[in-house]
């Protein structure tokens, strides 16, 4: 097993495909049909699509905050292609890769951003928890929807995403010992892309690697390069096979780092060099990947080319449709608190909405 | 009609719902095996099995946001906090998640749930041991807050919160789980969550009070009323959505209200009760509305408990001053 | 009611009027009566103008309808 | 005279004073190399160097409560929350711990130290960013809670509350942090805590608001002076421990009072002012006390948190309200 | 160096004097002089005198709830034994074994377990906080005392005691955390007593020992028996002088057990079988430095019962001036808020303080 070959304690990482875009480990290498390989550089690429524009229009002032992606794509993608349509998912607020992947539509991600609560509805098909803001608090819930799945006979593992900074908080710690005391069948997937706002991840905790950290749980983890897109898919695969097989929770780590700004709040200039950015842009997850692709003679420039710009015209269209109709209905900010509304609710929205009717500001 | 204290109506409620609502899991520290340390959860684990009523390791946070997950995944979880003074650790998941995730996902993902914890002093124990924090979780948009005080309302309160569609915080007045006995209707009946109870009629005065305090409230009525002065009492029963409605007519007829509580007195639900009634009422008030409750100082270790805790005299002398008040 | 309307405009002027003690109720009854509460003394405890004030306040006003405008 | 924005008087207040004690550390995430996501930090690190000024974990828990050990152990701990919806993971330490020390040693743990974080809306930001938990941390005994609305304030505020012997909740209204400069004096001086500020004064009606909320209420009052009423503003400043003297003082005089604060309405901080104006100043109340406040709803995202902060036009219509109310 | 001899992932603990009170490891055995080891017996034999009047008291209902010591004994004093007057303890609220050795007088004890804020006023040269009820909290301000010793140029360190069930809190976790990327000189003291009220350990935890959770934070930790003196004053000396020299923190796990009741409202054979506590009867702490100090020559029967005859009145003696001048005076309860009174105490305080006084309660 991965988890035991590349045991975190010995300073062991799994890599499958180098920088370069060489297979370095042949016999590890997923079996991964070619349409699907080409789906899923497809995927990574209009992650890539997606993220810009949203910085872009942010920069000019049409998006609100937003949370970069760039940099994290493989171990986004590459662990949120190992889940099955009935797993559950428990981001954080950056993983866009992963939404794409798990088939999120590019509306309702964007209409998030937009800061519009719709943009948390996902439809019902689709078993993504809202982003969750509060740093780590989800690996909790993931360990509950696993709880759940288990004690109901389904066959459905849980996954959490979450950050290097996300391992200070108490409850990462309360999470991983409640999944590792029930063996819940989930997978904790650790993004330490190096920093976490400007702090970096030596700062953050004193421990070697991040993966080590299971073993003070009673389960396993491994470290995983994470701008590798099949080391991440084979490692989330094992994960979740042995989750689904009753064998329990496992830690990934997946080295990796985030290219851009912490959001479009922060100026990463301020606290890192440009040449440690530099570095790891080397290791781009896309590069590497469309070197292999190409080598295969899966793609090329050309197909490229014409795949950019007809998600940019589609991300365009999506993006004009929420400035027209994203606002956030008044209703709705009043409708959700309860199943129904409490009579001091009831009252409230009455009070309110004629204030706003009378201004015609509805 | 069976006869229970409390804590047996309690447990009795729970034990009839999770045989009819197979999705019921009751979890926290010691509720397993040992069926709690006030024995809520006794003989729930024998009859459901480890897998629907279990212990925790001592991670509060960590039982409520596992519970948020499993309600989203189908279950309907019951978790006890051991003491209202360790739902602190819980704050996060609570007030960022439990209480938020229906309108977050605007109505995609809802959290039936009910957290359980005993409240309220008086029963001589450790520090942190007898909080009451309703105000606290009261303020928080997305929660109910409900607290029985006898064992009828008991079961009919906790069973209308595990029906509820949405998270319920359940407060235990732990003084009085065993003070007294009463009979409990085995058949099924749920007491509405947003509905006070007026525990006796009156003209003269409005009480409000809730959990332990209703007990020493009208022992004080009792005295009043051989003075010939006769005031309402209004259990609240559900301190958040308050029933306005409830105490709003019976301050129209009676003029004066007090509110009783055990917290401490500024910022709390005393003080949201006297800001209704000036909203609703004002015209209607003979009398400054008054609160009894504790000062405005940390619950003292036991030896010192007899100076916090509302003396019944405090409460008697009170009636009296309001209802004296000329106007 | 309308003797109200009249008591607003009574006082424009600048100066700022004589605070006087009364419960709600008590302002209230005043107000429906039509009378200014100002202009009523009090017999309640430090001055406090009570309901029996208004009362009395009330009857002699009926006697003398065209008192009902202050001053 | 310098002329600073809040963020900036903040700031320098925090260097002067960091240079007159050597006992204080400041931390938190992002505080120390990068000088605080908001700049409040910016150049401690440079000037004091990395163990006065530092950066920490994701660990709100661990910073407050090693700033408890740190306070016993000779240091002064300011710290940062980096916004106020995360606190609460750190509601465990600060309501048992960092509250309680002094009492629980009766005297002989003792914890001087500061606890910051920007609070309240307006500012376009993600979920849990835009809260004002104000009534949560007055509603605890044994802390102070402070809200400064001006450069002079913060500065005057901060510097009490480093020099106060007990903690401080310090909170900071984010909205403003750069909405406007004033003159803030090189010298040293401190504002008292538990002292309002009479910002305008007037007898027409009382309004007593902190924070952000200063501005929307005298703009709103600005254009009722126009119509010829005199609101007395109160800047309340410290929010515990409250400064009831000058509320019922203006209250006495003007008769009417009207809240405004951008936290949620129920349970809240206007609903003790409420509640105190009743207790003291009953009889001079002319009009029903009122409040304008958020809705009783969590804050929405951005498109919708202009539905949910304060309108100005609100507080115009209340005021207008309150004046005309019986007259 | 011990911490890396035991490592415990290898399964290792460290004892030194077995059971039946023989040396097994005698270049590990510390060099402690003959009369400090009576000493040190005799605190051990007073724990268990002022223990088991507590308890007698609780009986009675002449005292308010208890948390009983026994069994527990040689983990406390052996490793409050390693600590200098000017080193910090932070305690949870079962430590009377590490109380007694640091110097805290009885009286103030008792107070505590009376119900009285003054049990938590320990004397100024005595650096142990108040109890901590809220499980490992407190774990948070031994690692601020540390830091502050660390920036002042103190020599000192500081300890922190808890549970078994203490490792389960998402503050163990922050502390650990954060002393290790502190490197504070601060020791972890988990006492691993097999049970967190009715709950067994291995519902607290999957992993196999309470120490490796260290290696989670990059600092080491070692499994000691805690019934053993010398091992657990060996570990924590150690770890105490590696603070000293700047090398950071250690987790020590002393396993041990708890003989009594969880408190004094616990009824433990509703959760436990006889035949356990028996076993570890057995392995009592105290028997077994009694037999090694007879072999040596240092103690007998004659000396134990004129010892224990002694304490047991002078303890008597204590507790009934308790019983006599225990109570809480009002005054303090307001007096401590802060450092003055705010003007609503104050008036509080006049009003309340006016009540009772008419009532003839104060
Ligand atoms: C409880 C809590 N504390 C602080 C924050 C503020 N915050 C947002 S993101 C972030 C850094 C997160 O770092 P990491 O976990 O490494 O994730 P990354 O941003 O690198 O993806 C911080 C401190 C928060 N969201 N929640
Ligand atoms: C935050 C918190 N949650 C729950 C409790 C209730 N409680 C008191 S002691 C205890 C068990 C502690 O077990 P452990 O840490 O092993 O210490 P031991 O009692 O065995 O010494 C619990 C759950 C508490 N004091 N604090
Ligand atoms: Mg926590
Ligand atoms: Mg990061
Ligand atoms: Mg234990």
């Amino acid at each position: 097993m991965l988890v035991d070959q590349y045991n975190p304690f010995e300073g062991k990482m799994l890599q499958i495909l180098d920088p370069d875009g060489n297979v370095i480990e042949e016999k590890l290498l997923p079996e991964i049909p070619e349409d699907e390989l080409v789906r899923l550089f497809k995927i990574m690429l209009f992650t890539r699509v997606v993220d810009r524009k949203a910085l872009m229009y942010q920069r000019q002032g049409r998006m609100l905050t937003y949370a970069p992606n760039e940099g994290q794509e493989a171990c986004q993608i590459g662990s949120a292609y190992a889940l099955e349509q009935r797993d559950w998912m428990a981001p954080a607020f950056r993983e866009l890769g992963a939404w794409l992947t798990r088939g999120v539509d590019l509306k309702t991600l964007y209409l998030y951003w937009y800061g519009n609560e719709m943009g948390s509805k996902v439809s019902e098909d689709i078993r993504i928890l809202p982003v969750s803001i509060p740093i780590s608090s989800q690996l909790l819930h993931a360990v509950g929807l696993g709880y759940a799945a288990k004690v109901r006979g389904l066959d459905e593992v849980s996954i959490a995403y979450f950050g290097d900074g996300g391992t200070s908080e108490g409850d990462f710690h309360e999470a991983m010992n409640l999944a590792g005391v029930y063996k819940t069948p989930t997978i904790f997937l650790c993004q330490n892309n190096q920093w976490s706002i400007s702090v970096p991840k030596h700062f953050q905790t004193a421990s070697e690697t991040f993966a080590q950290k299971a073993y003070a749980y009673g389960f396993k983890g491994i470290k995983v390069d994470g701008n590798d897109i099949f080391a991440m898919y084979a490692a989330t695969k094992e994960a979740v096979d042995r989750a689904r097989a009753g064998e329990g929770p496992t830690l990934i780590e997946a080295y990796t780092y985030r290219l851009g700004a912490h959001t479009t709040s922060d100026d990463p200039t301020r606290y890192r060099d440009d040449a440690e950015v530099e570095a790891w842009r080397e290791k781009d997850p896309v590069k590497r990947f469309r070197i292999y692709l190409e080598k295969r003679g899966l793609w090329n420039q050309e197909m490229e080319k014409a795949f950019v710009a007809e998600k940019e015209e589609e991300v365009e269209k999506v993006f004009s449709d929420i400035e027209q109709n994203g606002g956030t209905v008044f209703d709705d900010i009043f409708m959700y608190q309860y199943a129904e509304m409490t009579p001091i609710l009831r009252e409230q929205y009455a009070e309110w909405k004629a204030f706003f009717q009378e201004r015609g500001m509805l | 009609m069976p006869v229970f204290n409390n804590i047996q109506a309690l447990n009795y409620a729970l034990m009839q719902e999770m045989e009819k609502d197979p999705s019921i899991v009751v979890f926290g520290e010691d509720v397993g095996y040992e069926g709690g340390v006030f024995r809520a959860t006794v003989d729930l684990q024998a009859k459901f099995g480890v897998e629907r009523c279990f212990d925790t390791p001592i991670s509060e946070s960590g039982i409520v946001g596992m519970a948020v997950g499993m309600a989203i995944n189908g279950l309907k979880p019951v978790v006890e906090l051991q003491f209202c003074g360790f739902t602190y650790p819980a704050f996060n998941q609570i007030i960022s998640h439990v209480s938020r995730m229906r309108n977050r996902s605007r109505g995609r993902y809802t959290l039936p749930m009910v957290i359980r914890f005993p409240f309220g002093g008086g029963i001589r124990a450790l520090e942190h041991h007898s909080e009451s924090p309703e105000a606290l979780f009261a303020h928080i948009p997305g929660l109910k807050v409900v607290a029985p005080s006898t064992p009828y309302d008991t079961k009919g309160l906790l069973l209308a919160a595990l029906r509820d569609p949405d998270p319920v915080i359940f407060m235990e007045p732990k003084r009085i789980y065993r003070a007294f006995k009463q009979e409990v209707p085995e058949d099924d009946y749920v007491i509405e969550i947003g509905k006070a109870n007026i525990v006796k009629e009156g003209e003269d005065l409005t009480i409000v009070t809730w959990g332990a305090m209703v007990r020493d409230t009208l022992k004080a009525v009792e005295k009043a009323n051989e003075k010939g002065i006769h005031p309402e009492v209004i259990d609240l029963r559900t301190i958040a959505p308050m029933d306005r409605e409830t105490i709003i007519k019976s301050v129209k007829k009676t003029g004066r209200i007090l509110i009783v509580q055990e917290a401490v007195k500024s910022f709390s639900v005393a003080s949201e009760i006297i800001a209704l009634v000036n909203e609703k009422a004002f015209l209607h008030l003979e009398a400054p509305p008054a609160r009894v409750t504790a000062p405005d100082i940390i619950v003292p270790l036991p030896r010192g408990e007899q100076f916090y805790m509302p003396h019944p005299d405090m409460i008697y002398e009170k009636i009296n001053e309001v209802v004296n008040f000329l106007t | 009611p309308s003797s109200a309307e009249g008591r607003k405009n009574s006082f424009t002027e600048k100066e700022i009027p004589q605070k006087v003690l009364a419960t709600p109720v008590a302002r209230k009854m005043a107000y429906d009566l039509g009378l200014d509460i100002r202009t009523i003394k009090g017999t309640g405890p430090g001055g406090r103008i009570m309901k029996e004030d208004i009362r009395r306040a009330g009857e002699s006003n009926e006697k003398k309808p065209a008192a009902v405008a202050v001053q």
